[in-house]
């Protein structure tokens, strides 16, 4: 085991560094759940986009600089460290930019990723529907042939759809074969949300942001190159863990790390000379918070090198999910706890934690709920029985 | 011993369930968000009703009523989550002004006008803004003061009903209303009150939440088949089972005032803060995605359990207190 | 409310106070589920029977006094809080006694309860089988008619009885319709285990002890008179929630009261003068073992109060089941932290919180799982869907 | 960056696995608790195998490896639960006498010699009547005993293999063997070969419940098909998955002696600690009676883990540790 970084990844690490210090905007941006939130943030990300810190571990003829793994996961502990902006261009970048290296023609990897990473078109996940959530089969909206225009006639409605009200373009999954069974006869499109008989209804999130869209699709017609993989195979173009060798289906240990080095600071500030500084109550569960954020760390490094190896993610990132979901709510709940009556505030400084603490209760819930994921452990990992 | 209510306590809390039922429906609440004063406009009614003035004397328009008559009814009014300074007026303003003496008292009872409590801790009141009177105290006693004569700096609040300002108080127009000793009461009154609100509140996530999983059906059955669901709900059941009694405990120091009445309230403070919490996670993780958005009801029950969890006094201070008297 | 005791009340408690005081064994007995300290706990229950205090509830005629429901209550705190021994009599007295007085008939009442009160017969518990754990219904061991003898053989294995090599008799569900399906077609048997063809094995616990037995049955005859209820009816029978009204169903908050009590008692010897007097962690979490007794006790009084109003026990069983066996392992646990390195001890006296956290973890398994009472909460209490 | 052990790493705990699945069997840690010295036998084996000596040079029989080698084996040793002193001699005592260029690390690593040790807040230790040496520490440094000149009074344990003995050595007759520093150093060695084989005895416990949970039926199905306990499993898995890593990384920073090594060393035992003593939990539950009884074997594995999660320090105080570095 050899536990330090290159050189040329400690001067990586400094390059960052020294930018993000330079660059970083000194007053939080306001929320990129807002349309006028959603714009600033966009500038941020063209800014990112020009030093080339956008996309670090994609090839440069995507707008990345080919960063190796250890690289990236260097970039994001800075990044995070830095208290840099929300990335709003990421559910692209995160969830379908894997899908497109893996399964995209070239012409669309040509036309779509380097405009994901300029964040000049900014990309929204279609997959939920009233009544397809954790049950993602259950998919109702559907896709109807046209082969005369050369492509398909959307019909249905998205929801939960992540800033789906300020996105350019949304990817989801659509049924083209209503006559198969359940996982199959889906198919991935790419969808133009400025297209004619697409609506978008801004929805209103717990903390008052409209961070959530409904998506309607009236006779919407997608052409076959917004087609991603096989029609009726969009199933498995979804599923397909992709991406790992970019760290795109890590959940960057820089996030929390950062959110317990800010749990400390503001232990420090509250309790400094007052005798909560030694409330062992307080102090161990401040401690546990940064040894869970550290045993996350070092999770992800093995991980890593598995991956570094050539190993592909498993169900083993059923674990990692249910493990930083939970923490991201305990760092919260703390600092909560800290505030005392101040919690119960929403403006301010210290109400970044309230509405902190309201998006971390989302962790639990999306992207396969904290239930469907322990089952994944029992069943795929333990070798319980479904039934 | 007989350890609950008696048919008359249950017919006056009935008789607040049907009309809040009627009266204050999740909209009503919604509603206070946006309303100027942030509350259900249902003070009339709860004057009418008696609740307001239930610990008045009768010579005040009162009823003379004990903290196990009020127990009760604030439990409803948590249930429906009325956004009305009733903890503060009902439960501590008319027996502090009744025990001074205070001629106001039959004021308040009657709805004539409304008051509001900062206890010992507190650096805000709540609803301030239509109060007529603001209520203050420190461990050396309570002050009362004229709305206009405290300086009222508004914060906005995660319940938007919740009208927080943050009270000064420097100016020595108060009035003494209270020693060391009813400030003390204020405090164990207030976190009584809210310890109530807190078990309608943990009930009704609950039911909300029983019903949804009942409804929704994923992966061909309802969702609440679940074991996974069904014992996240049993626990918020479990939690609030054994916090109820406490609460009601507590209610029955307070009017007997046993003398040990604080570590009591403390004890139910810390139960029904913690029911609440659980109620309100497993609740949100239950309903999943429906529940994280502000067009369902479930937040407006969700912020005032968290708000309320953390007034008159938060989990670690009532179960320090509770540990000061038995440790 | 009135939560103050009748002054007849409270000299009931001072009676059973004083009593206690003056006989209650200065030296803890051996443990009651080993041989040599079964018999020693035995003279201890004839002792409390000659006083008048082993079935305090029950009527007169059977050995009781006929005490209240908060007699009951009163006694069971005293008993707990004077450290009084464990009661090796109360399988029969909690678990058959109940259903002997509302199934049995006047012979059977009078030939049963009278030894069992007096400790001159003890019974113990044939339930659970190789194959019929958490599923009771899943019950092999069979009865065969013998008309010509006028009664009944038996056959099968019963296992987990505890006490079962100590004890005189059994009670146990046995299938004498092998064509009726699992809940029926079982009959409720008290057998005799001198009787030929009874094979006891002493079954050794987690502790140590053994206090469990596997019971073999090769045609052992049991005569109808042994038959408690209806033939093919024990399954009912069995599940009657009966006895509530002496308290039978109930768990003594007195034991929980009293364990919480020596727990703050040993924080107190281990901890005072050493800084861990004011650790907050350490005390936080025996105020809410102290708290959650004292709910359980207030608990138990609210539920109290609606049986002498004459209800009787429902579902609500299940959460009280729940929150006793829990607080029981958090409160072993607890104290075993306190003890640190000394937790590892089985001799000395502060060895008895080591046993009794292995006593306390066979709470949340024994008399339905607690995984299966969630399920009876959720299900017959807030009405979730049982598929 | 490369955190992952090497294939040579992995060969050498492989064989050792092979080695203690052939030997030893749940049977002979049955076996140990009634062997006059508590013991598996297994000392030769583990000597010829270099396990014991692992650490020591290469001229005193030993093979120069490093903790990192250690940790991996020591792993495998608590997933047989062997009871053996081999945390105390080849993870302590061995390091500290090669340090000390004591002669007598070749009699440890050629197994003429055993060693036992106490930490510096132990009071007891384990397996010292058939031990050679008594090592023990305090705040000022170390010391060294042979087993004739410290007075030994045995005190049963929950863990009927574990010896121990109450320890008395106000005797003068030890010699320092290390400063106070090394009096550290032990506590840091000592807490990491518990720890590692905290994470075998976790896994053992969850690879037995799996086993139990996918053969037993009740109700006509698998008990492991039930998500109550496919959601019990999955969370001492999840435990697992995020302590082990910490104790890997603990090994490699006392064998670079990195600074930070004591709290390095704490945040792991806290995490193996608390995955053991939830796995032990969930085990018990799921496998519900037959694990309750000492006919069965999973009690054997259990009654190890709750004896090693308080070994070496217990989960506050390693937190604490953790604590006064970073807050």
């Amino acid at each position: 085991m050899d536990l330090s970084f290159t050189a040329s990844e400690e001067a990586f690490r400094a390059e960052c560094r020294a930018w993000l210090a330079a660059n970083v905007p000194a007053e939080p941006l306001p929320s990129g759940d807002t349309a006028a939130g959603f714009a600033a943030h966009l500038e941020w990300e063209r800014r990112l986009f020009d030093a080339g810190y956008a996309v670090v571990s994609w090839p440069p003829e995507y707008g990345g600089r080919g960063a190796s793994l250890w690289e990236w996961l260097v970039f994001e502990e800075e990044y995070y460290r830095a208290g840099a902006p929300q990335r709003v261009t990421q559910n692209g970048i995160f969830l379908l930019a894997p899908t497109v290296f893996e399964f995209g023609t070239d012409e669309q990897r040509a036309r779509i990723l380097p405009a994901m990473a300029a964040a000049t078109e900014t990309w929204c996940q279609g997959w939920s529907e009233p009544n397809a959530g954790s049950d993602l089969a259950g998919i109702q909206s559907r896709g109807v042939r046209d082969d005369a225009a050369g492509g398909w006639r959307l019909f249905g409605q998205k929801t939960w759809t992540t800033r789906g009200a300020f996105c350019d373009r949304m990817f989801g999954l659509f049924r083209t074969d209503p006559s198969a069974e359940r996982h199959r006869g889906l198919t991935y499109f790419l969808v133009d949300l400025r297209a004619p008989g697409v609506t978008v209804r801004p929805v209103e999130r717990l903390d008052g942001d409209a961070g959530f869209a409904e998506v309607f699709l009236d006779d919407v017609f997608v052409a076959d190159r917004d087609v991603l993989g096989a029609p009726n195979d969009g199933w498995s173009v979804a599923m397909a863990t992709t991406g790992s060798e970019r760290g795109l289906t890590l959940r960057s240990p820089g996030r929390f790390l950062a959110t317990a080095a800010r749990l400390i600071e503001l232990f420090h500030s509250l309790a400094d000379g007052t005798e909560r500084a030694h409330d062992d109550a307080l102090r161990d569960r401040i401690t546990q918070a940064w040894i869970d954020a550290e045993a996350y760390r070092w999770q992800t490094f093995w991980t890593v090198t598995r991956l570094v190896d050539g190993a592909r993610s498993g169900p083993e990132a059923s674990l990692v999910k249910l493990f930083w979901s939970e923490l991201d709510v305990r760092l919260h709940e703390l600092a909560l706890d800290l505030l005392g009556p101040h919690a119960e505030l929403v403006d301010g400084e210290l109400a970044s934690w309230t509405k902190g603490y309201q998006f971390a209760l989302s962790g639990p819930i999306y992207a396969g709920t904290n239930e469907i994921q322990r089952n994944v452990v029992a069943e795929r990992l333990l070798g319980l029985p479904r039934k | 011993m007989r350890f609950a209510f008696t048919d008359e306590q249950l017919a006056f809390r009935d008789a607040l369930r049907d009309l809040l039922t009627q009266e204050c429906p999740p909209a009503r609440v919604r509603d206070a968000w946006t309303n100027p004063d942030g509350r259900t406009g249902l003070w009339p009614a709860l004057v009418e009703m008696g609740v307001v003035g239930l610990l008045a004397p009768a010579s005040a328009g009162g009823l003379d009523g004990t903290e196990v008559d009020l127990v009760a009814l604030l439990e409803e009014t948590g249930r429906h989550a009325i956004a009305e300074p009733l903890v503060e007026t009902a439960a501590v303003a008319i027996p502090l002004l009744r025990d001074a003496h205070d001629p106001r008292v039959a004021d308040l009872a009657h709805g004539r006008i409304v008051a509001t409590v900062a206890g010992r801790t507190d650096e805000f009141v709540v609803w301030a803004d239509s109060c007529d009177l603001v209520i203050a105290s420190d461990d050396s006693g309570v002050r009362m003061f004229a709305r206009d004569a405290v300086t009222l700096e508004p914060r906005p609040a995660i319940d938007g009903a919740r009208r927080l300002s943050w009270l000064g108080t420097d100016d020595t127009t108060g009035e003494a209303i209270g020693d060391a000793d009813a400030a003390a009461l204020v405090d164990d009154r207030g976190a009584l009150g809210t310890a109530a609100q807190l078990l309608g509140l943990t009930e009704r996530m609950i039911d909300m939440t029983v019903a949804y999983v009942r409804d929704r059906h994923q992966f061909g059955v309802p969702v609440g088949s679940f074991q996974a669901v069904k014992h996240h709900l049993a626990n918020a059941r479990l939690a609030l089972e054994f916090a109820r009694p406490l609460v009601y405990r507590a209610a029955v120091s307070i009017a007997t005032l046993d003398p040990h009445r604080s570590a009591h309230v403390s004890a139910g403070k810390v139960q029904a803060n913690e029911a609440a919490a659980l109620a309100a996670r497993v609740a949100l993780q239950c309903h999943g995605a429906i529940g994280y958005t502000t067009e369902y009801d479930l937040h407006l029950f969700m912020k005032r359990a968290w708000a309320l969890a953390r007034a008159w006094g938060d989990t670690t201070t009532h179960r320090r207190r509770v540990g000061r008297a038995i440790l």
